[in-house]
């Protein structure tokens, strides 16, 4: 089957999920990434979100981080001060997903600014839950599209710290988890290279080349020894996929008042 | 001690003009008819705070409440960024607005202090990250045991809390339960607080002895007001509209069809969530 | 990742002479059996953690299980003092015991800090108490914002919880009600964690989203356990035997008619709670 | 009626309860009084127990601070961390009932050894949520039979602060609630002298004489230039006590395992 570069991205996030996994989900890529693991290989995936919901299972994607369905299937929800001090600073999160809008090659994240912080050429949403999720949880899988806007020599804020400068950065500063062990782009996966901390491309996706993975990097990207090929996209993945999405987009179409009142 | 009263008479008795206030609710239960009252009432100079501005932020920073913003994450969920909120960021429209940013981590916890009457909250966060040097509102302890550095931030304590909930009984005791987010502690926290209710009932029909409760005595002012949290969501009660959040992008993009909206819906009119 | 197992495999597995382990449960919920079945097996040298050390502890210090106590309330509540603990403080029997003693409050936030991964709580407390001079784990932080000088304790990260809940579903997702003391603190912050449990349901049937539930990746054992909390009580399960902790008073009282009482009830037999 | 001086101590200390307080209610004579106001002139008041019961209303004493009458009748039952954090730290007590092993004329309580902390002569239960009941709720008022064995010139251990060493002690720990402004007892009512604090014998109990007192406090007590005599107990309070010490009775007797399995 045809498939595009997101629906490659959400699935090759997925796939690095495993059964085990207790996560912590950010809406857009991760949700998707997410929700696909748990439809296909990983059914006893836990999936929180910083809203409070843990162990949710919703049937559609939420457009928001609490949306009605995630704590209409969760096992139980908790306040939102609760999550953060005993579930994430807890230190009770194997996985957390992250996004942004700048990742410079040791995984520092800018989701705050462009621009200088005063002076903002644009105001981004700011960091939410990101910050902690990037020290407290087990390790972080970055999900990402893949340009020069996104992928910089150096990103304006960082808003989440990855590697820092790299090496031991981290554990300078007394960070003991992982950090951003796996990016997931449209075109490719990375991973820290051991010891420096810097991200080697370590798969490419299909009919992608070198090439095409330089001219959408703003620094000069290495890549791993041996690059593998990821997998295409099976069928089963891109059904279920397509499936979620069909499903998602009608129940966010028109869920005005006098529709949720007549139910 | 709690008075039952109309949404007019509660913004007009316990909000001002300059003061800091919190409209709390975590995409769940966010008190938009409290917020458009506000905006009728043309209150200006508010420090607003909560962790996710939303729409309701959007709408009072565009129609010029706010001069300061104490925010964790701005942005339309799963939707984009929020223009009002950006244009008074990036061009001082209306008003330039000052901005005291932190993370969820942060927010949650200080509110939890607020609420728990201290002075501050300690936490492991914001590790690495540059938001300690741009908020001078980020510092350190040392923990006496371990010599680890905790970082610290002041209590939440606002003049005035407003929340939605699912729903009161006669003596003013609100019950509440989904997404419970901050809206416990952001009430406990405040100087006033004022609850908006789906509904006034003789039974308040808690699920279970453990059920989220606020006794009648921590609330200033209980109000009815139906589909108070439209087009957020209310528990039980009705969904969130995700279209209209989805719509939001474009209305909110420009001035005019910003103004235009705002005018059609929440100021000539009553308000959408009371008059149906 | 949890396992169900028997109560005397659980035990055995997870209680090593010379650990750390904290028994919880306010009045409500007191896991006798585990504590017998503790006792039983002749467990030494324990470092004990409770709140309120109750019925339970009185047993366990008296067979000789404890060198140390870790608590804030240690009476027989509405009945009296416990007298195989005072034997131990005053006497030295069975065995000397060493006491750090805390506030309630103390206590409390010191198993949230447990829960919340950090190394310390901070709250406003012992405020011109003798206990600050007494106990070397009372220290002090200023506060960065206000200068306020706030108590601090360490936070409480035992080996082993050992906590009794209502039911547990096949997964082994524990829920717990009534009056849930400090249980899901002291759960979240141990390494280790048994939960006896009245039954296994197929569906654990919570009373609304906001219920209390351990996910089972929480949990190391789970243990059906049928009157495991007797004669302390399980909400909507059987009441607490009042009339026993009136008399234990007298059992307690010499060290003849405890040990006694002890080898009738708890050593020769299946404890009461599990054979009836 | 005739009536005994545990009586007269319950509804002394009841009488001084309103419909508008909330009281952090302890164990014993504090849970009585509590009762007794809640049955007779203050049907609205709110009583909280440290099990995290937020406005019981039992029917019988509960022997316990967690007894199931507690949270069975509760508006709600929070957590015992949040209880102490958001509730009593939070400042939302308005009155804490106190007793203790000996007081002294500063209405500091002992509640914690008899003799040296190190090698006591009699080791007491601990202070429990005593500590900080003195100083974060509103006011405190005390409970206790009144003896040369629990009225002592000076406490072996101050468990719970009242007024230190008298003056503004209180004010200069920072300590900004208002301490202990009423001690009842089963011989009279004191009340802390304005400025000295100490404490003054301002109503005496029916056929309380003041060698009676005096012979019963073991430093040189004073009285206050007013001293009120304690209006004796009506037959309506009476009456209200007892019942509610038969139903208590019925109710602790005998709750066996079995007993609660046949309900």
């Amino acid at each position: 089957m045809e498939y595009s570069t997101s629906e490659m991205m959400a699935i090759a996030a997925a796939r690095a999920l495993s059964n085990e996994d207790v996560c912590f989900v950010g809406i857009g890529a991760p949700s998707e990434a997410c929700s696909l693991a748990r439809l296909t290989h990983a059914p006893d995936i836990t999936l929180i979100y910083e809203s409070g919901t843990i162990a949710t299972r919703p049937a559609v994607l939420p457009l928001s981080i609490g949306d009605p369905e995630l704590s209409e299937t969760a096992l139980t929800t908790v306040s939102v001060p609760e999550m953060f001090q005993y579930w994430l600073q807890g230190g009770r999160i194997s996985i957390g997903f992250l996004g942004g809008a700048q990742l410079d090659r040791f995984g520092n994240i800018n989701s705050s600014v462009i621009g200088s912080y005063e002076r903002p050429k644009v105001r981004l949403p700011g960091g939410g839950g990101a910050p902690e999720i990037a020290s407290q949880c087990g390790q972080t899988y970055i999900v990402m599209r893949q340009n020069r806007r996104t992928f910089v020599e150096q990103v304006d804020f960082i808003t989440s710290f990855g590697y820092g400068r790299g090496g031991d950065h981290r554990q300078r500063l007394g960070i003991t988890t992982l950090g951003p062990t796996l990016v997931v782009t449209d075109l490719c996966l990375l991973r820290p290279e051991p010891g420096t901390n810097e991200l080697l491309v370590t798969s490419m996706h299909q009919n992608v080349t070198r090439e095409d993975i330089m001219q959408n990097t703003g620094w000069p990207i290495r890549f791993a020894q041996t690059v593998e090929q990821t997998p295409a996209p099976t069928d089963t993945e891109l059904e279920i996929l397509r499936d979620l999405h069909a499903r998602t987009k009608q129940a966010h179409a028109g869920k005005g008042l006098s529709d949720a009142r007549a139910n | 001690m709690t008075s039952f009263m109309s949404l007019q008479a509660a913004i007009a008795e316990y909000v001002q003009d300059g003061m800091t206030i919190a409209l709390e609710g975590f995409t769940h239960l966010i008190p938009f008819a409290a917020g458009h009252e506000i905006i009728r009432q043309q209150k200006q100079q508010l420090c607003l705070i909560r962790m996710t501005p939303d729409l309701i932020y959007d709408q009072m920073i565009g129609m010029g409440c706010a001069r300061r913003l104490i925010f964790s994450w701005g942005g339309n969920p799963g939707v984009g960024t929020l223009h009002r909120l950006r244009d008074a960021v990036e061009h001082g429209w209306p008003h330039p607005l000052e901005l005291e940013e932190h993370s969820h981590a942060a927010l949650a916890n200080a509110y939890a202090a607020g609420a728990a009457g201290l002075p501050c909250a300690i936490f492991r966060g914001y590790l690495g990250s540059d938001l300690v040097g741009i908020n001078a509102n980020i510092r350190h302890i040392q923990c006496p045991f371990t010599g680890e550095q905790l970082a610290a931030v002041p209590a939440v304590r606002p003049d005035l809390t407003i929340i939605h909930a699912q729903r009161a009984d006669r003596s003013g005791n609100v019950f509440i339960e989904g997404i419970i987010g901050v809206q416990k502690e952001a009430a406990l926290a405040a100087k006033h607080v004022i609850v908006t209710v789906e509904e006034i009932v003789d039974d308040l029909r808690v699920p279970g002895p453990n059920a989220t409760v606020l006794p009648y005595w921590t609330i200033n002012a209980v109000v009815q007001v139906p589909n108070g949290a439209y087009p957020s969501y209310t528990h039980g009660y009705y969904g969130r509209d995700n279209a209209f959040y989805t719509a939001w992008d474009a209305i909110a993009r420009n001035r005019e069809t910003f103004l235009a909206w705002m005018c059609e819906h929440v100021l000539a009119d009553p308000p959408a969530s009371q008059s149906e």
